[in-house]
């Protein structure tokens, strides 16, 4: 198996590096999308020739007064997007068991701290530096030098939060049975290696985004970059470390390990709805592209529509009104609007979660029908949402709206008259997306496991991670069952 | 003396108490506990997948009477608690040697 | 019973239509209020002669390049008042018992969602749409066609949220023995039609708002619109779904059912709290409006006053510092501010908000008095404050600022010598917000009743709706007692 | 010991008014820090000549188009500090007993209900009003008369949720066994009196602002002001109230007495995290300070590193991942960060928020070995790195930031050549800063206890504040242990 | 063997274990139950309207022992656990017949 | 008839009630107790401080049975919940005197 993991990765380098040496060169209008700016907001990253880094800002703003309202709605949608840590925090949480929410509240807390300071000290040069043959940036290592500079903070803030985004979607599917400590290796390798060179792709200037098709790989907000690298992480990690004792019955058997709170699991799907419309609008990075209010009514479609869908295909096969798949529900719709949220309009966008709200059922129970534990379905929703999002951009765009901008070329899907380019590129970018996120996972949880070990003991983990990885048990003063 | 044990349903406890107590017999300890008996688990189901729970929630009540009182509980129990469906509950007598008051070390029947 | 309502709501509906043909050219200012902007930002809904819908926002930004701001300021606050919803969801759990909480998450999750799709399929058409005999609107159905403009798309994810406030405060006067599938049922039946048509009585450019006494009946925010039609359709629900078992001794003497988190109940009415500096500042829908600053400080001050006046009054009657009272005494200040924020100052901001306080103490004593099982308090809180707020600010408009305009004329009330004509049109208004949402919610409940049953079985209610609806209790690893 | 305290305080305030005779003409660029605004953003507060007070907003927008985005930036921070109130509620709540959480959430919620009206009433016109000798402020109360201004209600909302902030800090170091009712009359002490006259020296425009060292004692958006206040007043407040019973055995060992939810404790952190977000950035009262971005990077990174300090530190010593400790630690990062958060790049950022995560344990320990019982260690927390806030500034400012401008003179610590003077103004602010939180706290403290009585009833400390105190057990439905 | 059944407060708990470890009797089961006796309920209330807790919080002690050691135990556990007032608790003794312990099989009072 | 109460570890509940089920004995009362003997407590700690608990959460199990029952009852309880350890639990063996079904009113044996 680790053969062909190292061959498949190798294969997708260099399809990476002849690609760009193929095309960097035949497709001119090939822009790194988040240096494309509206008119009125100049480029957060600067092109060659650099202005002076203006670590106060008085000069930037004199290029353009009208970056106020532009560091105003970045910062914000960054503060938002920040927010959706205690999110997942409770949706984890609440889905899992009493006795590990410690483990699982520090997992959230500590990849968002550890995954801070890896992408500041590495994780953005990488993504956003200097392109390198389309395959990694170069510079801006700790923030330091020329990156002292108001434009690339808030890049790198907004970026960090999505950063930290794809780590913790992982900690939900290795849930209950994870060393804590090799979960922090785990966010410092996501955070620092895994997720920004597949960032560059895509965001950064490299291959992925001057594909010959389309207008390139394109991924608005990250069903791809974020929520599919974590969720094919979070596939890999949940197959090395196995399944949780008694998830499975001796024959194979799946059983429900029902989660401790669902007020918990509800109050994280707000938040993490509520984070969205920092997530997806935001990523126009200028409030000067009023297509923001198309971006956020999509958002809130395709949630709608994602829970609605999951709570009738659950209800037409057990006549009950199941509350944790409809959560997922939910989550699935925004993972899957997070691609296409700016290119399409609002009845595509309940289509699209439509579609993801049962996808995540299927997903969910195949799945564990065939020996995957994933304790709070992270794979299904980022991982399979994540697919369809990126793919369901190659369909529904409808030719409103530019290359994070509202100028032509305009992005057009496959059912608006735009041929089959876009979605091949959609094609290519998902597949590519999900080896590299899986065979990556496999390869750091499998040397983990190998010389550090993985999995806690039988007994901690029947025991709970609260009372031998922390010492603190989650509710002391409540009588506690399991 | 007898303990008198009786496991009850969980939303028959106030008419149970009420009744003791009508009875003049307002001692008891209350415990919450999971039965299994006759009665038919739920059939529950998280994130789409459906297990069943055995254990019903209950309510243990126990009371320490006199002999000549163990009658007299029992039947005014079993008035109070009764629905007529399984799950009913159950009620058990078992010998008591020895009782005190911590409050004052009366013993037995004084302590009751 | 039925043919008193069914009188009650004709008569309504001709006093809406007469009031048109009287009054509709007699009031040459007669401004549908929403569509009035401040000179710096030009109206989000297009007057007759539209310009060409602008899907990608590039051309109406240059019509205005201040828009960005505007854009931002409605946007923000549009996703605080989404999250209300949490807040709703931990304020409805908290107050109610553990065996219930699955139910009232999914109610809450679920009311936004269906929400979401009924009133982007009709509700916004309706109460945005080309008026028609100021009684309803008439275009924009699903947001299709000339509605896919970034402008309509900015106003309808503000009015989205709005329409899903006034849904989900249903959901706790009738919590704990409703079913589910019915409240499916009546959440349609509030955003697609009984929010809707009010709503454009009042801020869709209807009959309400073109009343012949001050400057028409006026609602800045929604205490009217949202709380009031809320809170009334909740009286209407939780009369005709009858007490939960217990709630009510056989003597009539209602007993306490504490709620099951006193943590989650404080903490979503934080989150209300929060989320209301969108629903108040944010309703100015511009960001060129710097009254926001005094609305802003409004709503905190009567929060807090709500808070201090409840606890008050019931530490007099009790020696008891009621925390659920205190709760719904901050809530009582918040939606009591609601109408008149725009228009007060602050040191009457502070007495609004104390008499909300003290009135919410007496509403939920009231009715519990007369028979009236509400959980969680939603009628005091939403109906009767609701009322006290139109009504407030007929007293207490102080004349600095216009019909959603820093322009003349200002609204002044009685106390500031205005006359009573305002006041007049704020008792017309909130009498027909009343009956018009306590008369259509009998009907709906009634009619779910007689088709199709609206409450649970006797043992369901017993064993709790989770175990039964859901098939998911709330909090299985803990010893529940209840 | 009162004798003492008199002394000190009578010191200090001739310290205070000695400076302003010695200093106050010596020192030409002696700004008060609030008013100053870059040349975008015109002073929130007026200078002398007062245009007239403008409670619409037209003319104050016709004077500067650009206020409207300024107007968004300030609001949006100021409702994400407010949301902080959430976190504290969840922090406190999280790391106390079940028995007392319904107590602990009434605090929380009064503190910011009477903290409003008492800064409404009184604390805004001495924090803000018209100089007196550099000690008080003298006019605004009640936001009356020329205080009717969109301007000075933006500046009142934004300070008055800071002011709530540092009385609700307080609440946690005093949790479980202070009156309730006392600790309303404290709350109405630090809103109206110790917050404000403070806060005065340091931001509106008195004595210490222009200490003749550095550019005169800075504390950008308040580890001083706020967190070192509250927390010395937390510490006084420990003090004066004594241990809960059984935080030390017999012979002085402290125990421990584990917190009843590390799922409300962590998402309370998530969400004071989120609101440090407002705080910070917000703190430049300026969207056109472009800075923001810096800010929110540092605020972050800060977070980041204290967490995994305090983690680090506890697991070398214990072998357990401590979730408390870690979440104080993150908490410890964003106090230590918020003086110097404007003035530093990330790198120094990062280093605070290391120092911080390490003194916060040390300081958490200690305060335990000598006897003091602080439940949610938030003595620590904001007292100890509120002083290494105020400190650090002294040693890593940069010199690329101005006196909240952009303008020169720059701000620069001794390590960036800019000699001891800041921090000598530092060093002196922070004592000033303790002596008078902490010896002010004595007193009020003191007072209330010989007179109306500080602490509850043995019995009621035992069987829980909320049986007693509220008459609401906060999880009726649960087995509780203790 | 005997079968000593203690009711006491939550507070007096810990207490009462150390009492009975320096006596040398670790062994035994704590339940938390709710109980009713002399001891007047707590006034309670809900959104301004009051209720009374009749049901009070304790903990039940169940510890097997010889026959001799009842009267030490007893003792130990009055001592401990009294305070004087109204809701102090009581104790029960009741007689067993058997004991194994599970891990290695060992019966009666060689499995105590 | 006997009341055979078993404290077990809470993982091994489920094998014991399969085991026991098997051999037809479904009645059974459950319930979450803290135990303590040999087995030593876990070091927990909180907010830097470290502390022990001393009690360990067990399940305690009850089953009223025939007189000549009980030797297979504790044979299959013994044999499931075993694991070698300390901390496998215990079993005791009481005397019930009488036995009412709630539901229908049988009496001893017939209620069982
Ligand atoms: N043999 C037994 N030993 C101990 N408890 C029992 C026994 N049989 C029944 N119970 C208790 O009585 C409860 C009711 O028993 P069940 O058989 O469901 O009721 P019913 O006899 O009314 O049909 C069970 O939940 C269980 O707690
Ligand atoms: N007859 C009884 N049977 C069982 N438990 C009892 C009985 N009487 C009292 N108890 C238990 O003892 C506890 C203390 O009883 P109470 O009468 O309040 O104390 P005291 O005897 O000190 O006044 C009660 O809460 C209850 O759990
Ligand atoms: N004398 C006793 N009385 C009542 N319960 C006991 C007694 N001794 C042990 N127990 C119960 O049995 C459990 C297991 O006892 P322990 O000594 O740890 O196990 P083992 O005997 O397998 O070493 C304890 O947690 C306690 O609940």
């Amino acid at each position: 198996m680790r053969r062909l993991m190292l061959i498949t990765m190798i294969l997708m380098l260099m399809l990476g590096v002849s690609s760009v040496n193929l095309w960097a060169e035949d497709v001119p209008g090939s822009n790194p999308p988040l240096v494309e700016q509206s008119e009125t907001a100049p480029p957060p990253l600067p092109a060659e020739e650099d202005p002076a880094p203006d670590p106060g800002g008085a000069s930037t703003l004199k290029t353009d007064p009208g970056l106020a309202v532009d560091f105003v709605w970045v910062l914000v949608c960054a503060f938002l997007v920040f927010f959706m840590q205690a999110g997942f925090a409770m949706v984890e949480g609440g889905f899992c068991r009493a006795k590990n929410v410690s483990n699982l509240m520090m997992k959230n807390a500590m990849d968002m701290a550890i995954g801070s300071l890896g992408y500041f000290a590495v994780g953005f040069a990488i993504m956003f530096g200097a392109d390198k043959m389309g395959l990694i940036g170069t510079d801006g290592w700790f923030l330091l030098g020329d990156a002292y500079d108001v434009s690339k903070y808030q890049l790198f803030i907004f970026q960090l939060v999505f950063c930290a985004t794809a780590a913790t979607i992982v900690s939900g599917a290795v849930a209950e049975r994870l060393k804590f400590s090799s979960y922090l290796l785990y966010t410092v390798a996501v955070s620092a290696i895994i997720y920004p060179i597949y960032g560059h792709w895509v965001w950064g200037g490299g291959w992925l985004s001057s594909l010959p098709f389309g207008l390139g790989h394109l991924d608005f907000a990250g069903s791809g970059v974020v929520h599919l690298v974590g969720g094919a992480v979070g596939l890999a990690g949940a197959i090395v470390v196995g399944p949780r004792f008694g998830k499975f019955s001796e024959n194979g058997k799946p059983n429900a390990i029902p989660g401790h709170s669902m007020s918990l699991a509800a109050l994280g799907t707000f938040i993490l709805w509520f984070g969205w419309f920092g997530f997806n609008p935001g990523s126009t990075l200028s409030a000067h592209e009023l297509r923001i209010a198309v971006i956020a009514v999509n958002t809130n479609l395709a949630a709608a529509a994602g829970g609605v869908a999951a709570m009738g295909v659950m209800y037409l096969k057990s006549k009950k009104f199941d509350i944790g798949m409809t959560l997922n529900g939910i989550l699935a719709g925004l993972v899957a609007i997070t691609a296409p949220c700016a290119w399409v309009e609002a009845w595509a966008a309940v289509v699209i979660g439509l579609v993801a709200g049962v996808l995540v059922v299927l997903s969910v129970l195949f799945l564990e029908n065939i020996g995957v534990d994933d304790p709070v379905g992270a794979v299904s929703v980022h991982g399979t949402n994540g697919i369809w999002g990126l793919i369901s951009l190659g369909l529904f765009a409808d030719g409103t709206y530019g290359n994070y901008t509202t100028e032509a070329p305009y992005v057009t899907g496959l059912f608006y008259g735009g041929g089959a380019g876009q979605l091949i590129a959609q094609v290519i970018g998902a597949a590519v997306c999900f080896l590299w996120a899986f065979v990556l996972g496999l390869i750091v949880f499998k040397v983990i496991d190998a010389t550090y070990g993985l999995r806690v003991q039988p007994t901690e983990e029947i025991e709970g991670l609260d009372a031998h990885e922390h010492g603190t048990p989650a509710y002391p003063n409540f009588w506690i069952l399991k | 003396m007898q303990k008198v044990t009786a496991v009850i349903r969980l939303e028959k406890f106030e008419e149970v108490r009420n009744a003791l107590e009508r009875k003049g017999y307002p001692g008891m300890m209350l415990t919450r506990i999971e039965g299994h008996g006759q009665q038919k688990g739920l059939t529950q189901q998280f994130r789409g997948r459906q297990y069943t729970i055995e254990m019903l929630p209950k309510f243990k009540l126990e009371i320490v009477v006199k002999d000549e009182d163990v009658k007299e509980i029992v039947q005014t129990i079993i008035e109070a608690a009764r629905t007529g469906s399984t799950g009913d509950g159950k009620i058990f007598v078992s010998p008591v040697t020895e009782v005190y008051r911590i409050r004052t070390g009366e013993t037995n029947e004084a302590a009751l």
